[in-house]
């Protein structure tokens, strides 16, 4: 496998090319909030707009079919490229969090009672917190969380040891948006159904930057959302196994998810038509659909192994930077997500003065308070890196960091 | 945006500290960045600021403008503080700020203001 | 007011010059299933995606100020065009059939109790239904519907008499997606406030195609779609009273919706944030206010009136041809609405006709299926116009009705 | 699309009527157009199928469908039915169908499968 290219790819991103401040090129190291687009994934959208806008699923005029067919076409090229066995597994939401709060609230509701237990990871991401513990306040069940270890690994004795016949459900990101640590998934999912628990993975992260294969992972849910994998805002997937999503009550009701409406009550769609209540974002449909031609066009093995080279040479980087720590496990371990602190300078404070820079990275919690609690800081900073992430952009962080301290008067 | 006397203020802060006993005191944080300012008030008979310090964490911006502001407060009297608005405090920061900061240079006139009004501090709640 | 100028208005509408067939070119008569939309929305969303894209709220870097910016922005301009008090109060969801959803969760759930009683009317769309039955059936209410009249109008009387101290919610579409009745809002929220129960608009038709003034109608809620009103897909309203969305728990859990996140429970943002869990629809709530932006410089009482105007030369037109039932009230009491059935030809087949002239219409019951079933009808052939739909189009559509009646040997 | 013989077969439909007594009957419909089809079937001693009804509304496309697919099916045994695919059906059809319109021709044969395999009848079970 040839590396790829980051050079070449940023010419697919029109905003990479575009200057923030002055005359300083954007370095775009905020991928882990949301991915930039490349011009294909625009032009999908924009071809919708421009050429076969039209409600889909219901016409029967030649816009509604060539809409429908995008769409559901879209969802065909996004059940392999997690290599779902069924187009109909694959269910398109808004996001991530959408996603997650689909399966607390269809088969959560159904499916979770009074001191059941639901066990999350003390590094999950707020979306795969709270529909928990707002079904098991509802329910009277208990959430657990398994910690991480020093290093920000999963604690894996203590999962194993957290995980007994109360529970009912695992939730977990296969990988972490701070620490940036790649999960076990395979031996999670195992352990989990080996007690009869179901395994939902958030995907937030890693169906951006790695190969997934929900069958290999034999998940039972998997939830991700398109803006982070150089597709639109608006669209997310929750792909479930087709048993449970065919048992699964409806979420939302309404149009196209039903099958029949009369006064006293009503029956539903087929699957996934079941779960997609109402309009959906078409558009939107459609540009994952092309964002998921784009990334296999690439190769997903082809990014990640990009993403460890890019990652490897950013914590050496960022290693010589003076009061630095970088949170999480090294690069072998970890997706491209670079999260650290510096003594004596605020993350926001590092931030704003790296945007002076035109350098973009992230600071706050990064929708991952418990993680910060546990390690007891309030804040850190965050770069995060995808496939159009060059060596250049780490360099530019890096001087920037260096005149952070500077304007402090750390030297 | 980072003028010197910020830099200056965050490393030396003004009223940095507590004060026991004070007539009120008052906490909050913004969790969205973690940046926390507890503040602390003593009044004199003619209901003016007599003494006043503030603690607490948080980035440049917080830290620099809790210390202006309990600067400038010294003297005045509870309904002067009840009037003090968000511009005042900005101008005495003197720099632009985007929203987001300004959430961060705001926090201690909140925090003041929840003081002087008399709201039911948040960490005494939580015990 | 001078009349709008419709030919003038479809340059703005890239997709309107298309030759669909052939030589023929688009006649788009379904935008009670989705409008078409303007250049300056397409590139509102383009320039977001190109210039700034990021996620918003959090982030301190330029383009996450740019982008948050432009968000908040639609939502303000947004919040003006309903004349809400406040952008709190606007809440970005996927669509009408989400917003109504979410006031069936979180303030249903909460409020409705066994005997209670939800009034909807035999002309609503599922969405107005389906989450009403759900609501009705985890709770023990009952859901009535208030008839309609043989003219396709509501039955005020029986309003008034179905309208009892067990009434806790009335949902009313405020113009009918079938009949294109406009229904006297006001005077409905008025009696429903009389008696203590809140009202629902589902403003779904209406928004797009009236002046819609919240505080005029003095509803308790509102919900609407972007991709009705020249917006893009994927983005959809909730306007709710800021009281009742204060006391509301949250409905989705997640990012941005929280203030705190611990171990042991959560606390949450502030309004409208408290109801957008996740990364939200930021391209889609842009385009939206470029949309509303597009329809406000036009005026919304110009495009009314010359809805109207071309609703009256419809039916005109229409009535001409033989066999022909038009469904629902005269033009005076109709927005851009005909649905209508011809003796002998079933709508799928007058659909498929037309679509060969180039002619889009819809076929079917448009989620609409007690009205249908109310009228011991299968389903109906629907023809809707917006204000980029001329006399001409009407024309084609005329002469394509006599064409099918021809292929069918009616004549 | 609408060739002549589609349009003869809506206007005059084979084997439209029903059996009394008949050895199964179904029913089903497509709620997304309105469409229903019932089908009588009387089977003989070889399982060949003896006689065949049908009854329903709906477009042109499924009531010429269930027309040429109940023609073709007479003296087919059960197991020919059960091997009868979409495309035998489409063949017959004779023209060019889009994703929806498809589910029109279809529904005949959907409901003449379900009575083969003995389901429930949705009629039965509403009762
Ligand atoms: C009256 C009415 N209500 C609700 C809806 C549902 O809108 P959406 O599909 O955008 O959720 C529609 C549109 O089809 C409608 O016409
Ligand atoms: C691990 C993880 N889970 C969930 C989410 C939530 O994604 P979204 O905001 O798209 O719903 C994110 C993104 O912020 C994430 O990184």
């Amino acid at each position: 496998m040839m590396m790829l290219d980051a050079k070449v790819i940023r010419n697919d991103f029109p905003i990479l090319l575009k200057e923030v401040h002055r005359d300083k090129q954007l370095v775009y190291l905020d991928s882990a909030a949301t991915s930039q687009k490349p011009q294909a994934v625009i032009e999908a959208m924009n071809g919708y707009y421009r050429n076969y806008n039209s409600n889909v699923h219901r016409g029967i005029h030649r816009l509604s079919e060539e809409a429908t067919t995008a769409y559901e076409g879209a969802r065909e090229r996004i059940a392999n490229f997690i290599n779902a066995p069924d187009p109909a597994c694959v269910i398109f939401v808004r996001n991530t969090t959408e996603a997650l709060n689909l399966i607390a609230y269809s088969w959560g509701r159904r499916n979770i009672g009074a001191g059941d237990e639901i066990l999350l990871t003390e590094m999950e991401h707020h979306s795969n917190i709270v529909p928990w513990q707002l079904l098991a306040e509802e329910k009277g069940a208990v959430v657990r969380y398994v910690p991480f270890t020093e290093a920000g690994l999963l604690d894996l004795p203590k999962f194993h040891e957290y995980l007994t016949e109360r529970t009912k459900l695992v939730s977990f990101a296969s990988m972490s948006n701070v620490f940036g640590t790649i999960n076990p998934s395979k031996e999670i999912v195992k352990a989990t159904h080996d007690i009869g628990a179901l395994a939902v993975i958030d995907g937030a992260q890693s169906v951006p930057h790695l190969p997934v294969d929900v069958q290999d992972f034999d998940c039972d849910f998997l939830a991700f959302s398109g803006h982070k994998m150089c597709g639109p805002t608006g669209v997310g997937v929750l792909y479930g196994k087709r048993a449970l999503l065919e048992e699964m009550p409806p979420f939302l009701g309404g149009g196209d998810m039903i099958r029949r409406v009369q006064l006293d009550g009503s029956t539903w769609n087929d699957l996934p038509w079941k779960f997609e209540a109402g309009t959906p974002g078409i558009a939107e449909g459609i540009g994952l659909g092309a964002a998921v031609d784009y990334l296999s066009n690439i190769g997903m093995g082809a990014i990640h192994a990009y993403e460890q080279f890019i990652t490897g040479y950013a914590l050496e980087a960022l290693s010589e930077v003076k009061g630095i720590r970088v949170l999480g496990p090294g690069a072998a371990q970890k997706g491209g997500v670079a999260a650290f602190t510096i003594d004596g300078v605020h993350p926001h404070d590092i931030s704003q003065l790296l945007d002076e820079d035109g350098v973009a990275i992230r600071a706050g919690h990064h929708c991952a308070m418990p993680l910060h609690q546990k390690l007891s800081i309030p804040a850190s900073a965050r770069a995060s890196f995808y496939l159009y992430t060059t060596t250049e952009d780490i360099d530019r962080l890096v001087t920037g960091l260096n005149r952070v301290r500077k304007v402090f008067r750390l030297d | 945006m980072y003028r010197d006397q910020i830099i200056d203020l965050y490393e030396n802060p003004l009223n940095f500290g507590s004060l026991e006993p004070s007539d009120f005191t008052y906490e909050e944080d913004n969790p969205l960045c973690g940046d926390v300012i507890r503040i602390y008030v003593r009044v004199d008979d003619d209901n003016r600021i007599a003494d006043v310090r503030w603690s607490g964490v948080g980035c440049a911006i917080s830290q620099a403008s809790a210390s202006l502001l309990t600067e400038d407060i010294k003297g005045k009297t509870l309904d002067e503080i009840k009037a003090y608005s968000k511009e005042d405090l900005l101008e005495l920061l003197g720099i632009q700020l985007s929203m987001t900061r300004i959430k961060c240079a705001l926090l201690s006139l909140k925090v003041l203001k929840a003081g002087v009004y008399g709201m039911p501090d948040p960490q005494e709640l939580r015990k």
